[in-house]
This record gives C-alpha cells, structure tokens and sequence, in this order.
C-alpha cells in the first residue's frame, strides 16, 4: 500500500512540476491550476474507490485525474491542445475527462459539478448499480448555493456519495475567513443529517482508511452521502506555475509545516531505497514519454472546430 | 372521427409512452407529482412509474438541473419540468455551461441527453416575473436544441421527439395552449426538428408565429381574409435547429414578412429568423416586420397586460399596412387599433382563475 | 397590546376574507396567496419593529404589508388593477411596495427578496443609521442556495437583520419533510453562527417578545443576524381564495389544533366585548370604504405601458 | 502630449474618482481588494476607501448580485466586479428577476442605481466556460442598459455615466483591450448613452464592431484600404440602448452593413443591429451581414480557437467580398482565407499566461 501511495503521489508531483516548467515556454496555452502540495487527498480517496466507481472534479483536476486512473498521454496532450487529448484538445486543464477511468469530468466555474455527481449518483442507485461517486471541490465552492441545494436533495434521496472538499484554506488569495464567518464546513454538511468528518494534516492513510470506511458503508445503498473535509494546502499560485509567497496575502512560513509534513517526503523515506529508485525510474520514463507523446500529436483539424456540438441520431 | 385531446393531454401521453417503453426516462420538478400535475401534463405517472422515476424536487433549480445533467451523464433520459420558463434564470449556469457545453468540451466523449420543459406562463396577471418567454438565450448557446410546438399534435411529436434525442433539448410550451384541444393520434409519433409547418397558405404576406403566436396568426389571417389579403401563417415549431428554407421560400413568394414572437423582440428569436431570412435572400426587395412583447416589463393589471401583448387584431393592422404599403411606424408595438371587429382569443376569454 | 393585536389581526384577516369573497367575480385579476391563519407572524413581528424598520416579503405579503402600515386602499386598489394601486397596477398581488410604510418589496419568485434585505441592511450599517430590516420567506425558500449564500454573508459582515422564516409546512401542495431531510431550519442558520430559534404554535406573543428583544439586540450594531422560524398554518390553498382539505395532499384533522389556537379567536376572545365591537366595526368600515376606493378608482392609462422602465435623469 | 492610459486604468480612475466624489458609491467583487485588483482595474481602492466600501465577496455570485440590489435600492451605488462575464449566468435571476423589473412592477416607486462591471475572457487557451460574451442576453431585457466601450477613453467616460445612472447597467469589458492604451484626460467626463462613435470614416461598407471587435473592424480597414476600398467603422459603445441613427445614416450611404460581435451570433446583439438597420430603412436595397463566435462551444486549443473568433482578415475578405458583389455564403463564419497578410492582432501576440 504505501508503494503505491508512493508512487501514485510521486507521479503526480512530477508530472505537476514538468508542466509547470515547461508552462514559461507557452507550448501550454491554457490555464493550469496546480494540485502541488494538495495530492495526498486525490491519492487518498481513490486508493480507497473501486475503478467502476466515479469521480467529478474542478478546475484543478490534474492530480484527481491522474489518481483516479486517467490516461497520463492524454492529459499531457490535452494541456498541449492536441487532438490526441483527453477531450481532442478542445477542454484543455480546466475539463478534463476519462469516462473509461470513472474520471466523467471537470469544470471551470466553481461549484458546478457538485450536482452533476449527485445526479450520476442518483442514477446508479436507481439502476440498482453497486457503484458510488465521489464529488471533489475547493472550500470555496460551499459558498455557491449550489453546494447546499446538492447536499439537501443528496442527503433527501439518500444516494451514494461522497463529497470530497479540498480545503486548502484559499479561494484564489482570499482567505477562508474572509468569505466565511465559521470554520466549519462539517457542520455546513451535518445540518442536512450526513454524517461529516474533517481530517487534517494532509493524513494520506487517515483519507484512505476513512473513506474506506465510508465508501463500504454507502455502497450497499443503505446509507447515504457523507462529506470529507479534508485539511490541505497549496504550494503554488492560484492559477500558474510560480509560488506567490511575496504577493502579500499569506506567508511562506504558513507553508512551511506543510512542506515538513509532505506525505510525498515522509512516504519516500519510508521505502526501502532500491524499491524507490525503481519506482520514480519507472514514473519518470513515463512521463518523459508522455511529453514526447503529446510534442509528437497532431493539433486537431480545422474541421474539429465544428464537430461534437451535437450528437448525431 | 379525430381523436382529440389537450396540449396538455398529449403532453402526458407522449411522457407516459415514452416511459413504459424506456426505463430510462424520469420526470423530475416542482409538484410533478401533486394533484395538480403541471396543469395535468404530468398527472398519474407517479402511480404508474413510482417516486423514483417521477421526482418531485425540493425548490433548488440550480442544483436540480445540475442533478439531471448528471443523471443524463450516467445514461438516463430526465424530463425536467418547470411551471414558469422564468424560473430557468436560476438554471441559466447549469443549462448554459455544462448541459449546452458538455459533450462539445469533453471532445465528444459524454452526451446530456435531457429535456428541459419551460412553460410560458401568460394567463392574466402573471405580471413581471411569471410571464417571460426567453427562449431567445438558449437559442443563442450552441449545443442546446430549441423548440416550441403549438398544437397538441405537434406536442406529442416533439416531446417523444425530444426525449429520444440524445442533447439537450429546451421544450417551449404556453400555458394559454395547454387546454386547447386537437387531433392527436393515438399511435406513437415523433416530429423531426428543424422542420417549420406551413399553417396555411398565401400569396400576399408571410406570417410566422411561434408557440402560442401561431394561433394568434391564424386569426389574424381571418381577418386579413376580410379584407381580400391571403395570408400564409408559418409556425416555426423547432427554433433551434431552425428551418429557414421554409420561411425563406414562403417570404421569396410573398415579399412580406412579420414575424410574431410571444416574447420580447430585442436579440429575440424573431429578431434571428428576419436576419436569416435577409441573409438567405441578399438584397432583394423584402420588408420584413416583427412584434412581440412591448419593450417593458410585463405589467400585471389586464388593461395593460392587453396592449403588452400582440394579438390577431394587432397582428392584422400591422400585416395589412406592410401589404398595403402604407409606411409604418419603426415601433411597430404601439400600432393604433385598425378596424377590425375586437374579437378577443378564446383562450385568453375562457381563461379562469390563475391555478 | 392586547387591542393593537387584536386590530391588526383582525384587520388583516377580514381584509383577505374579502378578498377570497370577490376573487370569483374575476374582478381581481391576480394570482393570490392568501396568509389566511398566518397573520400573527406578520403582526407580531411587525408590532416589535419601528416604523423606520424595512420588511422584504414574498407573493404570500398582504398580511406584512398591512402589519408593516402598508396603504389599504392602495392595496386593494392594486389588486384590482388601478392606477391608485401601490404599484399602479403594474404589480397586483405578487409585488407589493410601500416605501413610506418601510415596506420595501415582494416577489413572485421564492427567495429573490432575501438578498435584497441583506443588502438593504448592509447600506443602513455602512450608513449608519439606526434602523433594521426584517426580511420574510416560506419554508421552502431556504431550499434555494440563495438562502444560504445570503446568510453567510449576513453573518459574515454582522449587518442588522431578522430572517423571519413562515414555516407553514407547505410549500405548493408539499410537506417540508418531502423537500427536506431534516426538520430543523434553525441549524442551517446555526451553521453561520448566527442564533436562531423556533417559535411554535403561530404564537403572536411569544413572537412579539423574541423579535423585540432581538432587534434591540442588533439595533446597537453591534449585533448581527439572527433568524426566526415562526410556526404557522395556511388554512386556504396555496393560491386562490378557497380550502383545498379535499385536494389529498393534507387533512382537515391536521389544520384543526391550528384552527382552534387561532390567536384571532383567543384575543378576541380575552377583550372586553364593546371594544372589541368598536374595533371591528372601524375595522369593517375602513375595509368597505378601501374596496369602494378601489372600485370606483380608474385603471391606468395605456400610456403607463412604458412609463417606469428606467429612471430618468 | 496626450495623456495615456490603458483601458485598465482608465476603469480604475473612473472608479477611484467616483468613489471620492461620491460616498455611496461601492465597488464588490470576488478578489476586488486583492493584490491583482481585478487586471488592475481596483487596485488600491481598499486601501484609499476601506473594506466597507471595497468588498471581497464570498463566491456566491447570485446572493451577492441580491445584495448588491438591495444596497441600491437603500441609495447605495454598488459596483459588482466578475472577473469573467460567464458568471454572470448563476445572477440571472436577480438581474432579470428583480434589477432590471424593480422600478416598472413597483410601479416606479424604487430605482436600482448599480453597475455590473462584466468582463469577456479571453485570451487564449479560456475555452468554453471562460470565454463568452452574453451581451444580448441583458439587451433582450427591458429596464437594463448595456454598453460595452472598447477604448480606454470612452471606459473612463462610460464608467462614470454608468455610476451616475440611477439604473441598473451592464458593463462589458474585454480582457484583450485593457492592457491596450489610449489617450485618457485627466479631467472628469460622462459620456452619455445612445451614442455610436464613427471611428472611421468611409464609403463603400459600413463596419459595426463591438467591443473588442471595434479594434478588429479598423484593422480590416486597413486591409481593405489596400485594396483600394474605404469602410466606415463604427463602435456603437452603448448598446442599449442603440444608436441605430449612427448606424443607419452609415448604411445608407455606403449600402452595406457588416456587424461583427465577440459573441454568438444567433439572437445575439449583430443580428438586433442588422434588423433595426433594415427596419429603419426598409426595404430599400442593402446587405448585411454579420459575424461573430462560431456557432459552437470555444475550444480551448490555440489552432481552433483562431478559428473560433472573427479576427481582421477574416473581416475584412468577408467585407471585401460583400463590396465586390461575389455572393457570399450564408456561413460567413467559414470563409476561406482571403488573400491578405497573416498578421494577427497585437493584444493576442502581446498575451501571455492566463493570469
Ligand atoms: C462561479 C465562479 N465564480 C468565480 C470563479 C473564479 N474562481 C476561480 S477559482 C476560484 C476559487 C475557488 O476556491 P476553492 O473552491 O477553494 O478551490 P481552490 O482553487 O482553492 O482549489 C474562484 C473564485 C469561478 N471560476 N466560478
Ligand atoms: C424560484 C421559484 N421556483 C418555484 C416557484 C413556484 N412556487 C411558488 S410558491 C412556491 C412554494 C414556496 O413555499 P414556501 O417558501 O414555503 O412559501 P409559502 O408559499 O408556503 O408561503 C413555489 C415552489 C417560484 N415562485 N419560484
Ligand atoms: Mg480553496
Ligand atoms: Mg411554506
């Protein structure tokens, strides 16, 4: 288990780092919001998940993509507008998607996909299906009434859910208390009677043991949705590849615990250092691979400009 | 002889057979399930298809559209019913960003095959924010299908039309239509979109009325006929796709076209089908009208309400004076009464009690 | 108090009775809703505010705007269609005003009106001045998400406002706990932080007492929101002028407790039987005079069409 | 020498100078006291005005459009800030709810004195969601105004016309134009509604670009000035209400009219131009045409997207063609690339990172 932790973790903060260096190039001409400090709750809760189950994502879904199993080329290529990315080039960073991963979407405007996963949720337990879905979002996203409308009908038709929400403590450079006059996105959740627990630290075993837990109890279809807060922080700027600790609105020594704390590096330790080496051997030829690949594709086709709005009969 | 039945009434018909022969299809919204059943186009399925697939909601809009989108992504077909087409500015976000976008910005990799029915909700007194018909927004977003049938035929045609499509699909209906009656076979039918309907022909104007504004036309053509003009009355039936040809070919006939909306004219869909009509036939001599609501906010008391709307009087005024060449006013809303007999709609005089 | 309870109550409750009584004649041309057995929140509320205080309400608002000192005769004589209307006409039932009386506006639309108060009472704190708002709305109303955006941001910023929530149980012909997992509306307001507690019984007291103490409570400033959830009874259906036991969806047996606690009935009962004769009979002759106003009052001219779209310079 | 500023800072003094001038005047917005300040259109009005008065919002876009309403029928003027005009889509209801019906269904009794600053996204790489521009939604709507200036000085003077208007007003901006610079005098000016600006003058076409278009248009113009053809370019500004005067007295002398909007062009604001144009002059001969977005969703790949957005040589072979009198075809948004040099516009080569 913590192999994989490991090198899922260690996947995704390489791969996060090489878009992030090649960003300055402007060979990716979209934005990118960064998961750099943030994997171990993506990590966490899709170890946990079966691959029949389903996720929804944000914006920032490069690290939920790639833990829930989502195709590593495509990614790149989509970040590169290449037709041969996840959705043709055509989302790029902010709407990405594996529908044969259970990766069914991402969305740029904050709060939007909370319902979608309540829906595809609702539609699973109507066919009777032995899946659950997980819906991610940011601490911002419960300020949209969206997220309390969602987790009213959720918890009304008792569907099996789990909200995921990443708190890192920001909405863009606002802080949480500047938008919301309680920490307690728990008791937001616990009002429409689910069940609501914050892990903190960015505990990657906490994440997978408690929603372990919790998904086996949901799944049977008896019980109904629960919501994870689950405590986080991000390295980067809020959108882009810099850190932004002199822009003013929080200081690096705010960071700095997180940085200590790194599942990435307290994991990395922990491995035997062959096994290690192996491991980050083998992610880095894969990634090196999957940068080639995406450099290599073709941009899609004028023609493309005008396909998919519709499907066909 | 005909089977007749409601709009209302082929409304449910066409939703119940879709349901029996579809497991897939659910009906969710406000009171979908109450004894009211949405003016009767939703009345006994909850018995027939149980709770789970005929979803009363709480009053969350948003999110409840967002729940279908997401039940559409997992493969089944919502009817999503909303009593008053105004209370879609709460879902504007969810239609507009991912149900209109879905398929587009995942490279064609899901597809939201939903049906979004928004009632027009004029009876008398509806005022401000119950009477809207803003159809015109989701013709603008590409990826959304628009339509807007106005009789019970149709109804029935485009509705299982539209639950078999697999995108989006905002269906337009009119509360003053619900109860008027029609033929309506009792065999299962679908209604191709982008297909307009030539009501009735004529030579001299071409008259396009969409949803509740096509039997305002019709009338407006009885009285036309009164005074020796021979009107051809087009209901456009589907706004998006739309067929243009059509339109266009009854207008190269007539040379006149007035186009009459049950909506504002503003970036309206009439507005849009003059445009197409001019870009399909250059610069040749056409003159082309459009009325619609009057450029204001729907006032509630009736003596207002009346001018507020476009009826078959006004509807002939303006017709007659585009045949008979005289200039007419730019506000085209605001035209004095002509002299026609003041018959008024029979469904705005059988109209009772706002329930 | 006693009297002036008595008297607003009364005259509400008449006032819409003879509403109901004309409604078939098609005379009005308006949807009604009708607060027939839901009078003793408006005026209790209502009685502990100043006349400086703003009130927000809903389409169901004929007993707040009377509570409130809202016009009579320009009440009626909106619902009539005329041009002496409070709204000229241009509004009827479902969008009242009365500015004088501090009665700031209703709409069709559930929950539109509960951001409007919060920014209304913003402006009045930024301003300084010693005055609150008060701002209305059903139990089915904090199923929007504005609701919840707007209760943060009221708690957030501590402006000076009572939400008042109607709990009649109903909202259309269904039960709050087929809209909502839990019956506890005063914990969704708990979650911001601010206080809030339930009212039972439709008690016109117990209402009067809490809001007043309340609202001297933020009227310092220093205090922010605070939520009500007053208990309460719709006897007729939900819109129109009739009862609708017979319609399914509820029982005569369970209006009956709320029949028989009518606080109109109780306090009339508890006055002295020529007072309260006076009462009535001032109350009835102001009530035929404002429907002979009405009445004899003109309609707008066609020219009022496009009158008050903008505001001119 | 003229004094320069950029679009951005040009809002930024509008504001700044309202604010000082006038106490109950403020400025809310997701991020409108952060270091960025909106692309610098707010920076350092917090520190100059206080938190009470520069309000970072909760992302709660529908509430704090109600807020924001609610303060200004208290007599405050709110100045709401999205950073992306899509989000304006989860305020719709309040906008045309209650905004833009306030003052007409009380019957004049209140009045909504607020702006809605509304910025269109792009860039590059924005795609569906972060991109659009939904003007004609808010024109099809009594009781809003909407303009949208595209030079730093009209922002300035449309701003604060916009502050001062006692109702409820869209502001469309463009990110690719507030970088861009113009002369901007220091002193205070409004300027009012219902104005077109001729940017350009000219005889064979009349050009009507909106916002960020209004550059695009005058770039065609060169193009076709080498071709030995003169176009008139005109950027209406204000949009609602509409100059259609300006606009029409163009077209009637040149006798062609292409209208290019950086939105969809269905129902959208091109096609309202084209029909009040053509109702003002009848049915005297004149083509128009318009372009805009491509009838889909805007990917996000670069090599689409510059085929998603009409740019000057695309405008410039479709007015080229309308002047030459070769029929053009109907989807004027796929014409083949004319013949002229592939420059592109410097806000697009100029833009770097999406920040
Ligand atoms: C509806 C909407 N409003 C505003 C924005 C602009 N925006 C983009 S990300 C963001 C912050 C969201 O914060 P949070 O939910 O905590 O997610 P995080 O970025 O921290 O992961 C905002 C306000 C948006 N995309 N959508
Ligand atoms: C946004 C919106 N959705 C739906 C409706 C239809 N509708 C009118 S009243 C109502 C019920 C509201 O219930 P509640 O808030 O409890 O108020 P009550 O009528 O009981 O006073 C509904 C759903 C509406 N007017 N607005
Ligand atoms: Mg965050
Ligand atoms: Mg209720």
């Amino acid at each position: 288990m913590v192999e994989n932790f490991y090198r899922a973790l260690y996947r995704i903060r390489r791969v996060e780092q090489e878009i992030a260096r090649v960003y300055p190039t402007d060979i990716i001409k979209s934005p990118i919001h960064l998961s750099i400090g943030q994997e171990a709750v993506s990590v966490g809760v899709c170890e946990a998940l079966q691959p029949s189950d389903v996720v929804f994502g944000t914006y920032r879904s490069h690290a939920l993509y790639l833990a829930k199993g989502g195709d590593l080329k495509k990614l790149i290529s989509e970040l590169y507008g290449k037709v041969t990315g996840c959705a043709k080039g055509k989302g790029g960073s902010m709407h990405l998607i594996d529908t044969a991963a259970g990766f069914m979407g991402t969305s740029a405007v904050v709060g939007t996909t909370i319902p979608l996963a309540v829906g595809y949720a609702y539609a699973l337990k109507q066919s009777g299906k032995d899946s659950i879905v997980a819906s991610f979002f940011g601490d911002g996203a419960v300020e949209e009434g969206v997220f309390h409308e969602t987790l009213n009908f959720a918890a009304l038709k008792g569907v099996p859910i789990l909200f995921i929400c990443e708190n890192n403590g920001y909405a863009i450079n606002s802080h949480q208390s500047k938008r919301q006059p309680m920490d307690n996105i728990c008791e937001r959740a616990r009002v429409y009677g689910m069940p609501a627990e914050r892990i903190e630290d960015n505990d990657i075993f906490e994440i997978y043991e408690r929603v372990e837990r919790a998904s086996s109890e949901i799944r049977n279809g008896r019980e109904g949705p629960r919501l994870f807060e689950c405590m986080t922080y991000r390295w980067r700027e809020h959108v882009g590849p810099n850190e932004d600790f002199d822009a003013g609105y929080r200081s690096r020594s705010e960071a700095q615990p997180w940085f200590e704390s790194d599942p990435l590096k307290t994991l990395g330790a922990s491995l035997e250092i062959d096994r290690r080496g192996q491991i980050e051997v083998d992610v880095e030829a894969e990634i090196y691979e999957a940068f080639v690949f995406a450099e290599e594709s073709p941009f899609p086709d004028e023609d493309e400009l005008y396909t998919d709005v519709f499907t066909e009969a | 002889m005909a089977r007749m039945l409601t709009y209302a009434e082929s409304i449910r018909e066409a939703t119940e057979n879709e349901m029996a022969r579809d497991s897939s299809v659910m009906v969710l919204g406000i009171g979908v399930d109450d004894f009211k059943g949405v003016y009767g186009t939703t009345t006994g399925l909850v018995e027939k298809f149980g709770t789970d697939r005929v979803v009363d909601t709480p009053i969350s809009e948003d999110a409840m559209t967002g729940v279908a989108i997401g039940a559409a992504l997992a493969g089944l077909r919502p009817i999503h019913v909303h009593i008053r087409m105004d209370f879609l500015l709460l879902a504007m976000n969810q239609l507009v960003n991912i149900a209109a976008k879905g398929r587009y910005m995942y490279g064609g990799e899901v597809c939201v095959p939903m049906v979004v029915r928004a009632i027009i909700g004029r009876s008398w007194g509806q005022g401000a924010q119950h009477s809207q018909g803003l159809h015109s927004f989701f013709m603008h977003v590409p990826g959304l299908k628009v339509v807007a049938p106005s009789t019970p035929y149709d109804a029935k045609g485009c509705l299982i039309q539209s639950i078999r499509d697999d995108n989006p699909v905002v269906f337009v209906e009119h509360r003053l239509i619900h109860y008027q009656k029609g033929h309506v076979p009792e065999v299962v039918y679908t209604i191709p979109f982008g297909q307009a309907r030539v009501l009735s022909e004529g030579s001299d104007i071409t008259l396009v009325g969409i949803s509740h504004m096509a039997a305002e036309c019709l009338r407006a053509k009885r009285y036309l006929h009164d005074m020796d003009l021979r009107a051809e009355v087009i209901d456009p039936v589907s706004l998006s796709p739309l067929d243009i040809d059509t339109i266009a070919a009854s207008v190269e006939k007539t040379g006149k076209l007035l186009v009459v909306d049950t909506a504002w004219t503003a970036c309206g869909a009439s507005a849009e089908i003059i445009v197409q009509v001019t870009e399909r036939l250059g610069n040749a001599k056409t003159e082309c009208r459009r009325m619609g609501f009057a450029p204001v906010t729907c006032p509630t008391t009736k003596n207002l309400e009346n001018h507020f709307y476009p009826d078959a009087q006004k509807i002939a005024s303006v017709a007659c004076r585009m045949v008979n060449g005289d200039r007419v006013s730019t506000v085209v809303d605001r035209i004095p009464d002509f002299s026609i007999p003041p018959e008024v709609s029979p469904e705005s005089v059988e109209f009772r009690g706002p329930f």
